[in-house]
C-alpha cells in the first residue's frame, strides 16, 4: 500500500503543489490527472524517490521510502518519460541488462518473449539509436512485461508515441495487473478504455 | 565525333562498369607487383655492393624509401578522388578515395617502422625530431583521422561525404604542415643528423630501388581495385546488376 | 540576409554569457595546463623560461580544442541545428557567426590571461608582446579550422576524442609559427615572418572553412 | 654476389635485427593486409546475400498478403 | 503543390518503402499513417529535404527540392520528435530567435502574443530547461501561430504530450490553415478531430 | 548481490567495445599531446630528454581527464542511470564496476602505449620501466577521483570543464609522485618511496572514492 501524506513539492521559486493526500491500495489504477505542467511528472518522481519532497512523506507499507528505501525499490518499477536505452546496445540487451540490475529475472529466452510480445523481434539485433520514437518507448515497456510480480508500478505517459494496436495492448497490461493485486499510478492525456475501474486524481485541486 | 569519346570516358565512372573491369585488373597487378618485387629484392641484395660507410643496414632503404613515397603519393590521390567526387557527384571517386586510405596509412606506418630501425645504428636513436620524420608521422595522424572518420560514421553515403571534406581539408594542409616542419627544423637546429646525407647511391642500388617502388605501386593498385570492389557492393546493393552478383557468387558458392 | 548573422551572433553571446562558468572554466584549464608543468618538470628557472612560449602555446592550443566540441554540439541535441539547416538564408552566414562568438569566447578570454602566464614563467616583457600578438593572429585559425572538425565529427560517440585527432595535425604549423614567432623574436631574427603567416592564414581559413562547415553540418544532420 | 654463405646472408653483417625486423614487419603488414581484404570481400558478399533472402522473403509474404 | 515521385528510403541495411507516389495540394491536409517503426518520421525528413532518398524526387512546385533548397525552405515549416528549444533560453527568446533565423516576422510583441496563445505567458522568462513535457512542446508548436503565411506545414507528431485543451486548439489551429490554402502533412497516432476532411496515406500499403 | 557489479562491468566493457573508436582515439589523444611538446619547445633531444617524464604524465593525466566525462554522461542523459539509482542492489557496486571498466578501457591502453613514446623523447630504458610502474600506480587513483568529480558535474552546463577545474588540483600530487618517481630513478635516490605512495594513494581512494560517487550521483538525478 503506497501513502502519500501533505506532500508538497517545490521547483525553482514556485510551489507546484501542496497537501496532497492520496492512498494506493492493490488492484487500483490511479491516474494522475491535470493540465500540462500542473506538476504530474515531479509528483510520480517524488512517489518513487528519486526527488525529494518539499514537506510531507511518501509511505510504503507504513515505512518512510527515503529511510528504506532499497526495500521500497524492489518492489517498485518506474518509468519516466525517457526509455531509458543505450544507444548502442540492442533492444535485448538492454532489456536484459535493465531486469539484471534490478534482481529480476533475466534469461535470454524471458527477455525474448517480452520482445516478442511488443512485436521487436526482427529489431532484436539492432542498436536502440535507429529505432523509430514509438519502438524506442516499445522496448522501454517491455519492462512490464517481465516485473509481473513488481507490485507497484509508476508510469509517466506510457503511451506517448505508440500505436493504436500498442496501446490497446498495453491498457489490457495494465488492466491484468491490477486484477492479479497489482498498482499502477500513471499519468496520460490520451483518452484510454480501461477494463479497471480509473480512479483520476486531478492534481490540478492541489495545485497551488 | 567528341560525344562517343567522352562517353566513353565516363563509362567506367559507373560503379556497375567499374565492377567487373577492377575484378579482372586487380590479379594481374598483384601478379605484377610480386613479380617486381622478386626482382628489387634480388637486386637489392644479391647485386647491390655493400655500403662503404653504413655496411649492410643500409639495406632497409629498399622498402623503406618506396614505402615513403608510396604514403604521400596516396593521400594526394585520395584527395584528388576526394575533389573529383565533389565537383562531379561522381559516387564512385568517393570510394575509391576511401580505399585507398588504409594502404597509404599502412605504407606510412611500415615507413616510420623501417625509418626507425634504421635510426638507430645509424644515428644511434630510434627517432629524432627530423622534418621529414615529423612530417611524416603527422601524415600517419592524418590516414588514422581519415579512416577514424569514416568508420564512425555508419551510412555509407554520408561516410563518403564526410570523408571527402577532411581528405581535402588535410590535403590543403599537408604542404602547409611539410614547410612549416621544415622551418621549425631549421630554425631550432634540432636533431644534429639529417636525411639528407644519403648514402651515395650506386647504381644498382638505385634500380632497385625503383624497381621495389613499382611494385609498390602495383601492389596498391591491386589492393585497391579489390578493396572498392566489395565498397561498390555494399553501396550499390539495392540494384538489379548487384542482385545478379551475389546470385552469381551464391551458385559458385 | 545579414540578419541572420547578427541574430546568430547575439544569441550565441547571450548563451556563453548564461553560461559564464563555461567560458571562466576554458580560461581555467588554459590555466590549470600551464601552470600543471613546473610540477611534471621541475621547478628549473631556465628550464621554464626556454620552454614557457611552448608550453603557453600548447595550453592555448588543448584548451581550444576542448572547448570546440560545444561549437554545436547543444544545437544538435536540442534540434535548432536542424531548423537553422531549414532556414531560407544561407548556412555560410550563421556558421561563421558561430564561428566568430566562439572564438570572442574562448580565444579573447585566453588572450587576456597570456600575459599574467607569461609572468609565471618569467618571460620577457617583449616577448609576452610577440606572444599575445602571435595568439591574436592564430587562435582565429584554431577557431575556424577546429569548427570544420567539429562540425564533421558532430553527433558520432567518441565525437570529442576524434576531434582531437582530427584537427591536431591541422594545428601543429599553427603551433609552429605561433610559438615559434616568440623564439625568433628572442633569438634577433625578429618574428615578422611568422607574425604575417599566421595572419595570411587567418585570411585563408576565413574564406574557405565555412564552406567546409557548412557542408559538413548538412552531413551530420542527415 | 655479396654473401659467402647463407648465413653470412642471414646475419647482415651484423644487422640482422634492424634488417630483417623492417622487411618481416612489412611484408607481414602486406600480408595481413592481404587477407583483410579478402575476409571483407566474402564478409560483405555473405551479409548482402542474407539481406537478398530476408528481402524476397518479406516481399513474398507481402504478395501472399494481398 | 508538393509533389512525391517513386520515393524509396533506405535505413541502415533496411529498404524502409519504396515507391511512394503523393500530390500534396493547397487546402489539403495529409496525414501518414502506419505503425511505429513503418518510417513515418523517415518520410517527413526526405519531404523536408533534412535526408536525401535512395530513389525518386520531391518537387515544389515543380522543382526539385534539392536543387532549390533556399526557395523550398521559404515556404515551408517542419516540427519534429524535438521542440527545437535551447534550454537556457526563455520560450520567448527561443521563438524570437526561430522565427528570425527564418526571415519571419519577430516582434516582441507577435512574438508575446503568440506564447499566450499557447498559454505560456507566465512561463515567458523561465529557461525553457525547466518546462514540463507539455510546455516544450507547446513552445515549438506556437512557431505554427507565427507562421500563417507559410503555405506547408510538415509536423511530426504534433499532439504528443499536450493535454485535451491544447490538442483541440491546435486541430482548429490546423483546420484554419487549411481553410486559407495552407498545406498540413503530419503522423499522429492519436485520434484528433478535425473539421477538414483529412486525407488518410496509408504508409504501410508502401513498405517493403 | 555480486551480479550487479560483473554485469554494470560486462556491459562497460561491451560497450567500449562496440564504441572502439573511443578507445583507440583517447589513446591517440596521448600520443598527440606528447608529440606537440616538441613542436613547441623545440627538437634539441637534451632538453627533451629532461622534460619527457613531466611531459608523458601531464599528457596521460589529460587524457584521463577528458576520458572522465564520458563515465556518466550518457547513463545520465538516457535515463539508465536513473534506473541504475532505483535498483534495489547497493549504489556502491555499480559505481566500482564503472570506474573498474573505465581504468581498463583507458588507462590500460595508455600505459601499454607509453613505451612507444618514452622513445620518441629517447628516454632510457630503466627509466621508462619505472615510467610505465608509476602510471599503474597513479592511474587508478585518476580514474577514482576523476569518478567523484565526474559525478559532481555531472548534468551541470560546462560540466566537462568544471570537471577538470574540480579534479586537477587534486590531480596535482599524483603528478608530483609520478613524475617524481622517474626523476629520482634518474638521480639515483631509487622510485621505491615514490612508488609506494602512489600505492597507498590508490587503496586509499578505492576505499573512499566509490562512496562518496554515489551519493554524488543520487544529487545528480535530482
Ligand atoms: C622513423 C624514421 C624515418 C622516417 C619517418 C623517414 C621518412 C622518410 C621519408 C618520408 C622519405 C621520403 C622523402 C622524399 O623522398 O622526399 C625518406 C627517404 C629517405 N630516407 Fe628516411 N625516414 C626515417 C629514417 C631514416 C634513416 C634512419 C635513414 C638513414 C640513415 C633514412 C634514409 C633515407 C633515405 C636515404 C631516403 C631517400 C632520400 C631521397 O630519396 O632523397 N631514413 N625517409
Ligand atoms: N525553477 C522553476 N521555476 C519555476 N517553475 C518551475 C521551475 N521548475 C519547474 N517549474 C514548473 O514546474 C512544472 C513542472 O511540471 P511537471 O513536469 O511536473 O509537469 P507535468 O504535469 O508532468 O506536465 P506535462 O503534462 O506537460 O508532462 C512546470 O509548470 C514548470 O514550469
Ligand atoms: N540502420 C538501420 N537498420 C535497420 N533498420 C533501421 C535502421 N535505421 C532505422 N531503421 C528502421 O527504420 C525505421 C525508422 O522508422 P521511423 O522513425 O521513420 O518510424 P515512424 O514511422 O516514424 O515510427 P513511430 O511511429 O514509432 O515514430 C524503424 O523501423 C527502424 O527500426
Ligand atoms: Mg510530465
Ligand atoms: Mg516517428
Amino acid at each position: 500500500m503506497l501513502e502519500v501524506t501533505e506532500l508538497a513539492c517545490l521547483r525553482g521559486d514556485r510551489l507546484l503543489f501542496a497537501d496532497v493526500n492520496l492512498t494506493v491500495s492493490p488492484g487500483e489504477l490511479v491516474r494522475i490527472g491535470g493540465p500540462n505542467g500542473v506538476g504530474k511528472t515531479s509528483l510520480l518522481r517524488l512517489l518513487c524517490g528519486l526527488s525529494l519532497p518539499e514537506h510531507g512523506a511518501v509511505r510504503w507499507h507504513g515505512r518512510r521510502i527515503d529511510r528504506h528505501r532499497d526495500a521500497f525499490h524492489q518492489d517498485m518499477l518506474y518509468l519516466g518519460h525517457s526509455a531509458a536505452l543505450n544507444d548502442l546496445l540492442s533492444p535485448i540487451e538492454n532489456l536484459r541488462f535493465a531486469a539484471a540490475t534490478h534482481g529480476r529475472d533475466a534469461h535470454e529466452a524471458t527477455c525474448e518473449a517480452a520482445l516478442e510480445r511488443i512485436g521487436l523481434s526482427l529489431q532484436r539485433d539492432l542498436p536502440a539509436k535507429v529505432l523509430s520514437q514509438g519502438q524506442r518507448r516499445r522496448v522501454g515497456l517491455a519492462r512490464l512485461y517481465l516485473s509481473e510480480d513488481v507490485p507497484l508500478w509508476i508510469l509517466d505517459e506510457p503511451f506517448v508515441a505508440l500505436d493504436v494496436d500498442a496501446v490497446r495492448d498495453l491498457a489490457e497490461w495494465l488492466d491484468a495487473h491490477c486484477a492479479r493485486g497489482g498498482m499502477v499510478v500513471m499519468t496520460t492525456h490520451q483518452d484510454v478504455p480501461f477494463r479497471t475501474a480509473v480512479r483520476l486524481f486531478d492534481l490540478a485541486e492541489a495545485a497551488c | 565525333m567528341e560525344t562517343p569519346q567522352r562517353f566513353s570516358l565516363f563509362r567506367y565512372a559507373a560503379p556497375h562498369m567499374f565492377y567487373p573491369l577492377a575484378g579482372k585488373m586487380a590479379p594481374w597487378f598483384l601478379a605484377i607487383a610480386g613479380v617486381l618485387t622478386l626482382i628489387g629484392l634480388y637486386l637489392g641484395f644479391f647485386v647491390a655492393p655493400t655500403d662503404a660507410v653504413q655496411g649492410e643496414v643500409y639495406r632497409v632503404i629498399f622498402i623503406h624509401v618506396p614505402a615513403a613515397w608510396m604514403s604521400m603519393f596516396v593521400y594526394l590521390v585520395m584527395a584528388f578522388w576526394s575533389a573529383v567526387g565533389v565537383v562531379f557527384n561522381t559516387r564512385l571517386s568517393a570510394m575509391m578515395a576511401q580505399a585507398l586510405a588504409p594502404t597509404g596509412a599502412m605504407f606510412c606506418f611500415v615507413a616510420l617502422w623501417t625509418g626507425a630501425l634504421w635510426g638507430r645504428p645509424t644515428w644511434g636513436a630510434y627517432w629524432v625530431w627530423d622534418a621529414r620524420l615529423t612530417s611524416q608521422l603527422l601524415l600517419l595522424f592524418l590516414y588514422f583521422g581519415f579512416i577514424a572518420l569514416t568508420r564512425a560514421i555508419e551510412d555509407p553515403r554520408r561516410a563518403d561525404r564526410a570523408g571527402a571534406i577532411l581528405s581535402l581539408v588535410g590535403a590543403l594542409n599537408v604542404p602547409v604542415i611539410y614547410f612549416s616542419v621544415k622551418w621549425w627544423n631549421t630554425l631550432h637546429q634540432g636533431a644534429s643528423v639529417s636525411l639528407t646525407k644519403a648514402p651515395s647511391m650506386a647504381t644498382t642500388m638505385l634500380w632497385s630501388m625503383l624497381v621495389m617502388a613499382l611494385a609498390a605501386w602495383a601492389y596498391t593498385i591491386a589492393v585497391t581495385l579489390w578493396r572498392v570492389r566489395s565498397l561498390i557492393l555494399e553501396r550499390e546493393r539495392h540494384t538489379e546488376w548487384v542482385g545478379e552478383v551475389l546470385d552469381a557468387a551464391g551458385e559458385r558458392a | 540576409m545579414l540578419s541572420v548573422f547578427f541574430e546568430v551572433l547575439r544569441r550565441d553571446l547571450l548563451l556563453a554569457w548564461r553560461n559564464r562558468a563555461d567560458v571562466m572554466v576554458t580560461l581555467a584549464f588554459f590555466t590549470i595546463v600551464a601552470c600543471l608543468f613546473p610540477f611534471g618538470v621541475g621547478a628549473e628557472p631556465n628550464l621554464l623560461r626556454t620552454i614557457a612560449p611552448g608550453v603557453l602555446w600548447v595550453a592555448a592550443l588543448l584548451a581550444t580544442l576542448l572547448s570546440l566540441h560545444r561549437l554545436f554540439a547543444q544545437d544538435h541535441t536540442d534540434g535548432v541545428l536542424e531548423q537553422l539547416l531549414l532556414s531560407p538564408e544561407p548556412a555560410v552566414l550563421w556558421v561563421l557567426a558561430k564561428v566568430l562568438a566562439h572564438w570572442l569566447t574562448t580565444a579573447v578570454p585566453l588572450i587576456a590571461a597570456a600575459p599574467l602566464l607569461a609572468l609565471l614563467f618569467d618571460m620577457e616583457q617583449s616577448a609576452t608582446g610577440v606572444l599575445i600578438l602571435s595568439l591574436a593572429l592564430g587562435t582565429p585559425i584554431l577557431s575556424l579550422l577546429g569548427a570544420v572538425g567539429a562540425a564533421l565529427t558532430l553527433g558520432l560517440r567518441g565525437g570529442g576524442m576524434l576531434l582531437a585527432l582530427l584537427v591536431l595535425p591541422l594545428f601543429v604549423p599553427i603551433l609552429i609559427f605561433g610559438a615559434g614567432a616568440v623564439d625568433a623574436h628572442l633569438s634577433g631574427t625578429g618574428a615578422a615572418a611568422h607574425l604575417l603567416l599566421l595572419g595570411g592564414g587567418s585570411l585563408a581559413a576565413l574564406a574557405l572553412a565555412p564552406w567546409a562547415c557548412a557542408a559538413a553540418l548538412r552531413i551530420a544532420v542527415e | 654476389m655479396n654473401w659467402g654463405s647463407w648465413s653470412e646472408f642471414w646475419s647482415m653483417g651484423g644487422s640482422a635485427f634492424f634488417v630483417w625486423g623492417s622487411y618481416g614487419v612489412a611484408f607481414a603488414l602486406i600480408a595481413v593486409e592481404l587477407v583483410l581484404v579478402l575476409r571483407r570481400r566474402k564478409h560483405v558478399i555473405h551479409r548482402l546475400q542474407k539481406l537478398r533472402r530476408a528481402a524476397k522473403a518479406t516481399a513474398a509474404r507481402k504478395e501472399i498478403r494481398q
